[in-house]
């Protein structure tokens, strides 16, 4: 990873020097060992400087996906010329990027992209469910994470705690960058089915699921940390933010609310979704928002041919297409439990 | 619960019916003097496409035990397209609440033309008597929409 | 608030008096009253009176469908002063007293239909509808038979139009073939003549050689550009004489007009009745173009038109209307090695075989083999040729018109060399046409056409004969006839122009290029887009008098619209919050009629302003079905007329 | 002081919850919040930080305020508050405890909150002592000493004893329900609990955020800290969402709603947040119209605004819950670093 954040350092700092790019999207250093925050470079001096906070760093806990601040870094000024920006980009996040490309949020002639290596990044949630706590440093090596604390030590093996959207990675391609740094393909990681989760609840009888979401959503606090976070999530004012719309709510004042927010929002990123797992990975009370989004995305799969938004930025969305032939909604009936 | 003076649940539903054809529909089965339940009512629409999920929704929290949705016959249109874009929405939208554990009785999509009254009154029949032996619907509810004060 | 009884219709099950008492102090209302038939001229007027006595603004009223009366009460609105989309109906009729028996439950019904309307009627906002000018010409875009019916007729309804042909002359597939079932006409005979008046018509201007390039605006108001690619000819010197493809030295360019049957010039016309009657040269095949060397029609071109530095020319056009007569191909048969194609010349299409057949043709219309112009004596044709086909190749529809055009080569052949063997492979024999089925029959039985109901596996060139293995399903064997000529019948597709056209247009097409129409029955010349309509082929496969009667009905649809001086539109349109619209296109991708586009435009949202992406509807076009504005998630998409408060207006007050 | 073997805190929250609701730090779903004791639940006294702060049960996310009937166009009013009920909250950290003094600035001081008020009253605060703190703790910043926190009631834990100290009227009165579980501490639970507090204290001492100089905020700083360059990098990574405000135990702005129900109105107010593009919307506009101004906002607020309305009293305790889930980790701590210096040199 060092390696990695190096070439990343010298890549960006050239392009800044050169002025082939006015600003990086990347990560800065915390306060811990874990806390990286996304931002925006701008010279290469503060790009590559190494003081206590500061300069890019990239390793496990760069988690937090850059895509969607393209939007504004890329916005035009007031004499209508737009800023170029270079941008690191996962996996996962160069999808979201071509999605906003699709949706002509962010123009690609402004972003000069770049894919960034992936091994999978780290949970710090599930370090600390392992029993660490006052957490120092932690450190990859191999196949292994080794945690300190102020108290003692701890090794993890890596797959044990990497973030759930990465232990469920879709794959480690790169969409639509201008170059990638480090590589492979290849996930090393134990990764598990990405729809095993949706799977498991489809088994359950409806009174099951029922209980099941009522138990996950009852705890959301609508704080909107899901819907900020999409990449695909993009819209000036979300509908439940507009006092005109007819359902804007802030909070949820009855269990209705909390299931209406969170259906309208998986549906309409639906067919949009990437499945980046940024709804689930910045939720504050661990509510498995990626399996909602995932449902759609495999009843999509399953029903209108597979479909992965932001592999091509030509492609119909399922929402946006139709073919006659096209399953009649009664296909719910036909599946297992409940009436 | 709603229950008229027999004792019987009286359910609220929503129906939902293109301008062209099922509301072009409904009006036959009107003057065929076909009977299906005053439980139903039902909003014009242009299209079925014009039915946000947001709506039916909507129908759930204030009360409707039932929502059903006519359009045109796919391939009939009237703006060529609509219902297939409406029949992909319904379909995501359904299994979505089959998935959050919400009867799937309690939500229908039908196509219905404007020559088919017989058809229509026998869907509405048909789906009533599903809503109805749902009883009243409490997995999708907003308890402030239901009480007789405020 | 207006309740109808509708004499007993309604009153019978339905206590007018309740109704209209419980709806009276619900929010808005001023006035509820109800009276025996609320569409009688007598109640119009009192509703005028109401409306100048309690200065009304909205009127529900509580009557039959809105689908019957709602023109009637819009119409006294408007009398009376008032918008004409201030209005609203609770169907009480068809929806609540004519299906429920019992008074007391449809009373209450039609309450909360009538607290629906109000609601909604509380939320509505004075609609206008838009106008825009008409302008007075037509472009037809193809200038086959399909083209040329259709403007002939609007040119006859005395407005001009524009044919544009993409080929150097006029004519189309009809002008190579050569007779026409079932009758067996001369194609040529009743062809020509409407390609002459087509030409000599004071309405229309042909541009031949040339292409659509770009479509801008929308119904009544098209702006399109034309290129006219360079003839190296001036038509307006040139007097047809034919002395330069005489003398032209480049005579091995295979002729397009007789499927390669034969040569010709590399200046030509393509036929001798092609009109106009100028040749092109073709300069790919002109060895001036090719080398800077010869000349040679330039020097015996006594009327001085060659014209070897023309440049292609953009003509700017404005239309009230645009017809696409595109027409069609057969497809190509290279994929399909089973039938030999490739391999033997004497496996030939159906449109060569018309050729062959035709006495201005290569063979000036002798039946002969290409490869040794002996006569054939067995000749085998093979139906569903990609047609009706589940491969990839192929095409899954069927062409409409191979059954009846083998059934006329076969009886062609049969007539002319009674000495031949003709059979015919099909898998159906499709004859639902005036005087179709009587015609096959005769080539059955009066012409002793062997019939086999079966597809061909393998034709296979076998010294100098065609070895035809195939399977007859009725008598349940294989059979192996030794044929002198095969000939296909290929699957027509659509001309492969139209799929861009089709994007030009923002007319929408079906997953085999064939353009929509807009409603299969009832609006079946009409393409969704409004404006935009379809003659012959291109919107699906169809035999000649099909295409003159949909060409005669696009040109009446034509006329009919262009003899408006202004278009008024439907108010109730798609309307776009451009504060709220994040300019992602998912409404322009379902927007069935290419009413919407983009635009960067500066927008202000409480206290933020800035320049960015947003929707714009077009009126004109928009219909008002409301997809875009489902598919919008921000909710900056909505419908005047049915917004998305005031359906959900209308569910909350039902479910009350 | 008293004292109760830690094996038998289940007689004594069955105590506590026989006469008045009793609230403790419960896990569930992975995480650990504050729900109503039964006997079957997953009792954590040694989280720390709880998903959702003492907060929630003086100031609730949402809460109806009062409702309006409508018949035909007949508008009536009627209250519809919640009746106060006398409850306890259990396991409440030093950082938790020290949030109600900023949430009663608020709510107490005129106009009084009569919604938050009543609550109060009838609200006991047992707090727990830390003696495990996490890297993320920064409350000694604030004056805080999460060995001895303050509350109605403090307890701590000692080895394998709960010791239990009354502080306040309050607390009497719940200890006097409860004595009977208890047995007096001797010398040497003293002593032991007080050997604990040093430790922690020193522990505390060595944390990372523990330097934070938080000297150079206040009021006397406004302009220059407001008009610092530094927010302008700072913000950028805010994603605009409210988990700060929401998981923060003295965040206070609220919203005040109407819900059309379709028989009438019911008024309520719930939680708003000043990262929200729509805080303090007014008809014309919105005055702070940015991110980087919300962002400003937010600390702005909590390190200079409020001391500088409420005798030098910073609005922030120092739990920490903001550092652990801010989706982009950003944070107050960031914050105080960032601007420490003097920016006007």
């Amino acid at each position: 990873m060092q390696r990695i954040r190096g070439m990343m350092r010298d890549r960006a700092a050239e392009m800044l020097r050169s002025g082939s790019v006015s600003k990086v999207l990347g990560w800065e250093k915390g306060e811990f060992a874990y806390d990286e925050t996304p931002a925006i470079f701008t010279s290469a001096d503060e790009l590559c400087s190494d003081n206590e906070l500061g300069g890019l760093v990239y390793d496990g806990f760069s988690s937090a996906m850059l895509s969607k601040y393209l939007i504004n870094a890329t916005k035009k000024d007031k004499e209508g010329k737009a800023p170029k920006a270079l941008v690191f980009l996962k996996p996962c996040d160069s999808y979201s990027f071509a999605h906003l490309l699709k949706e002509r949020k962010v123009e690609r002639e402004n972003v000069y992209a770049v894919g960034v290596e992936c091994r999978g990044m780290l949970d710090i949630e599930k370090i600390r469910l392992k029993g660490a706590k006052s957490i120092k440093s932690v450190e990859e090596s191999g196949d292994s994470v080794n945690v300190s604390s102020f108290t003692k030590d701890y090794t993890f093996p890596r797959g044990e705690v990497l973030l759930e959207k990465c232990v469920t990675c879709k794959g480690l391609d790169f969409k639509y960058c201008d170059e990638v740094i480090g590589g492979g393909n290849e996930i090393n990681w134990n990764r598990l089915d990405r729809f095993a989760g949706v799977e498991m609840i489809e088994e359950m009888t409806p009174e099951e699921r029922f209980n099941f979401w009522r138990g996950e959503l009852s705890r959301c606090i609508r704080c909107n940390a899901c819907r900020n976070a999409c990449p695909v999530c993009s819209c000036n004012k979300c509908v439940f933010d507009n006092t005109d719309s007819g359902v804007q709510s802030k909070a949820n004042a009855d269990s209705f609310e909390e299931n209406m927010f969170h259906i309208i929002r998986a549906f309409h990123v639906a067919g949009r979704c990437t499945d980046c797992g940024e709804c689930s990975r910045v939720c504050p009370r661990n509510i498995p928002l990626q399996l909602l989004n995932r449902k759609f995305i495999k009843d999509i799969d399953a029903l209108y041919g597979e479909y992965q938004a932001g592999e091509d930025i030509e492609q119909k969305s399922p929402l946006t297409d139709y073919q006659f032939g096209d399953a009649e909604p009664s296909v719910i009936y036909k599946r297992g439990g409940g009436v | 619960m709603p229950i008229d003076e027999k004792g019987t649940f009286r359910p609220k539903i929503v129906a939902f019916c293109c301008n062209w054809c099922s509301y072009a529909g409904a009006d036959l089965a009107g003057s065929s003097r076909l009977n299906y339940p005053a439980d139903i009512k039902i909003i014009r629409v242009p299209c079925s496409c014009r039915v946000n999920p947001l709506f039916m929704l909507r129908a759930f929290q204030r009360g409707a035990d039932g929502v059903i949705m006519c359009g045109c016959h796919p391939g009939d249109c009237h703006y060529t397209s609509g219902n297939y874009f409406a029949r992909r929405r319904m379909t995501l939208l359904f299994g979505m609440l089959d998935y959050l554990g919400i009867e799937k009785g309690r939500t229908r999509v039908e196509w219905v033309s404007a020559a088919e009254g017989q058809k229509f009154a026998g869907t509405m029949n048909q789906f009533a008597e599903t809503v109805k032996s749902l009883g009243e619907c409490r997995r999708i509810e907003d308890l402030r929409c239901k009480e007789s004060v405020g | 608030m207006f309740v109808c009884w509708c004499g007993s219709n309604i009153a019978a099950t339905v206590d007018v008096e309740a109704v209209t008492e419980a709806v009276r102090t619900e929010p808005g209302v001023v006035v509820a009253t109800n009276s025996q038939y609320m569409c009688s001229e007598g109640w119009q007027s009192s509703i005028r009176n109401a409306v100048a006595e309690h200065k009304l603004t909205g009127i529900v009223v509580c009557a039959c469908s809105p689908r019957m009366h709602e023109p009637t009460f819009r119409k006294a609105a408007a009398a009376a002063g008032m918008n004409p989309y201030m209005v609203e109906i609770a169907n009480i009729r068809e929806q609540c007293s004519w299906i429920h028996k019992d008074k007391p439950e449809a009373t209450e019904k039609a309450i909360i239909l009538a607290r629906a309307a109000v609601a909604k009627l509380n939320l509505d906002k004075p609609l206008t509808a838009g106008e825009s000018p008409v302008t007075k010409r037509a472009l037809v875009i193809g200038g086959g038979i399909a083209g040329i019916q259709t403007a002939l007729d609007i040119a006859d309804a005395g407005y001009e139009v524009d044919i544009v042909e993409k080929s150097p002359t006029i004519g189309g597939k009809m002008a190579m073939l050569d007779k026409t079932f079932p009758t067996l006409d001369c194609s040529a005979c009743i062809l020509t003549p409407k390609m002459v008046d087509a030409a000599a018509a004071e309405k229309i201007s042909l541009y031949t050689y040339s292409e659509v390039e770009s479509v801008k605006g929308f119904v009544g108001n098209f702006t399109v550009e034309i290129r006219k690619h360079a003839r190296s000819v001036n038509s307006e010197l040139c007097t047809g004489c034919g002395v330069c493809m005489e003398k032209c030295p480049s005579k091995k360019t295979k002729s397009e007009f007789n499927q390669g049957l034969s040569n010709r010039s590399a200046i030509y016309i393509p036929f001798a009745q092609a009109i106009p009657n100028v040749p092109v040269i073709d300069r790919e095949a002109c060895i001036k173009f090719q080398t800077g060397k010869c000349g040679v029609c330039e020097k015996v071109c006594t009327a001085k038109a060659v014209d070897y530095e023309q440049q292609d020319e953009i003509v700017t056009k404005q239309y009230g209307a645009i017809v696409a007569a595109t027409g069609f191909n057969p497809i190509k048969l290279d994929n399909f090695d089973e039938f030999a194609y490739s391999q033997s010349p004497d496996v030939i299409t159906s449109l060569e075989f018309e050729r062959l057949c035709n006495a201005a043709g290569p063979t000036k219309g002798h039946v002969v083999r290409p490869s040794d112009h002996e006569e054939p004596k067995t000749i085998v044709f093979v139906q569903c040729v990609g047609s009706r086909s589940t491969v990839d190749c192929g095409k899954t529809y069927c062409s409409k018109i191979c059954c009846m055009y083998t059934a006329k080569h076969a009886m062609l052949l049969r007539e002319k060399y009674p000495g031949t063997e003709v059979y015919v492979f099909y898998i159906d024999v499709r004859t639902p046409g005036k005087s179709f089925d009587e015609f096959y029959r005769r080539a059955v039985e009066e012409y002793n056409v062997h019939y086999v109901k079966g597809m061909v596996g393998k034709v296979a060139p076998e010294d100098g004969h065609l070895r035809v293995q195939a399977s007859d399903l009725i008598a349940d064997k294989q059979i192996i006839i030794d044929a002198d000529l095969v000939v296909l019948a290929p699957a027509i597709e659509p001309d492969p122009s139209a799929r861009a056209l089709g994007t030009m247009l923002t007319a929408s097409m079906d997953t085999n290029d064939f353009f929509t129409e807009a409603h299969p029955k009832l609006r079946p010349v009409e393409s969704p887009t409004a404006g935009i309509f379809l003659s012959g082929v291109c919107q699906g496969p169809k035999d000649i008098p099909d295409t003159v009667a949909q060409a005669g009905a696009a040109a009446s649809k034509v006329i009919g619209l262009l003899s408006k001086d202004k278009l008024i539109g439907n108010p109730c349109v798609a309307e776009c919050n451009e504060p709220l619209c994040n300019g992602c296109s998912a409404c322009e991708l379902v927007c069935p009629y290419g009413a919407i586009t983009y635009e960067e435009k500066p927008v202000f949202d409480h206290g933020v302003r800035e320049t960015r992406r947003v929707a714009s509807v077009n009126e004109a076009l928009c219909q008002g079905c409301g997809a875009c504005t489902v598919t919008c998630p921000s909710g900056a998409m909505d419908l005047k007329g049915f917004t998305n408060l005031q359906i959900m207006a209308e569910v909350d007050a039902i479910c009350r | 002081m008293l004292k109760l073997s830690i094996s038998k805190t289940g007689e004594l929250f069955a105590e506590l919850s026989a006469a008045r609701a009793l609230y403790l730090p419960v896990e569930g779903g992975g995480q650990t919040t504050f729900s109503r004791y039964t006997p079957e639940a997953d009792v954590r006294l040694d989280v720390l930080n709880t998903a959702r702060s003492v907060k929630d049960f003086f100031l609730p996310q949402t809460e109806d305020i009062v409702a309006f009937k409508r018949a035909g166009k007949k508008i009536s009013i009627i209250e519809d508050r919640a009746s106060d009920e006398p409850f306890a909250v259990f396991g409440v950290r030093a950082c938790d405890a020290r949030s109600l003094d900023v949430m009663d600035r608020v709510f107490l001081s005129d106009p009084v909150d009569t919604f938050y008020k009543g609550r109060r009253e009838n609200g006991v605060v047992i707090s727990l002592a830390c003696s495990e703190p996490a890297e993320t703790c920064f409350c000694g910043v604030f004056g805080i000493d999460s060995a001895e926190p303050q509350g109605d009631v403090v307890a701590s834990i000692v080895g394998d004893t709960l010791c239990w100290e009354a502080k306040t009227p309050a607390g009497e009165k719940l200890t006097e329900t409860v004595k009977d579980v208890f047995s007096p501490a001797s010398a040497e639970d003293e002593a032991a609990a007080e050997a604990q507090k040093k430790t922690t204290r020193e522990i505390m001492r060595q944390l990372p955020l523990a330097g934070l100089k938080i000297d150079n905020w206040g009021s006397d700083e406004l302009l220059e800290k407001f008009n610092s360059p530094i927010w302008g990098k700072l913000y950028q990574g805010c994603i605009g969402c409210g988990t700060c405000t929401y998981v923060c135990p003295t965040c206070q702005c609220y919203d005040i709603q109407d819900f059309d129900t379709g028989h009438g109105v019911k008024r309520f107010r719930c939680w708003d947040s000043c990262m929200y593009s729509d805080f303090t919307l007014m008809a014309h506009g919105n005055p702070r119209t940015s991110q980087l101004e919300r962002f400003r906002q937010r600390f702005m607020h909590k390190l200079v605004y409020f001391p500088a309305n409420n005798d030098g009293m910073f609005s922030c305790v120092g739990c920490g819950r903001c550092v652990a889930k801010c989706p982009i980790s950003m944070n107050i701590a960031k914050v105080i670093r960032a601007l420490e210096v003097r920016t006007n040199g």
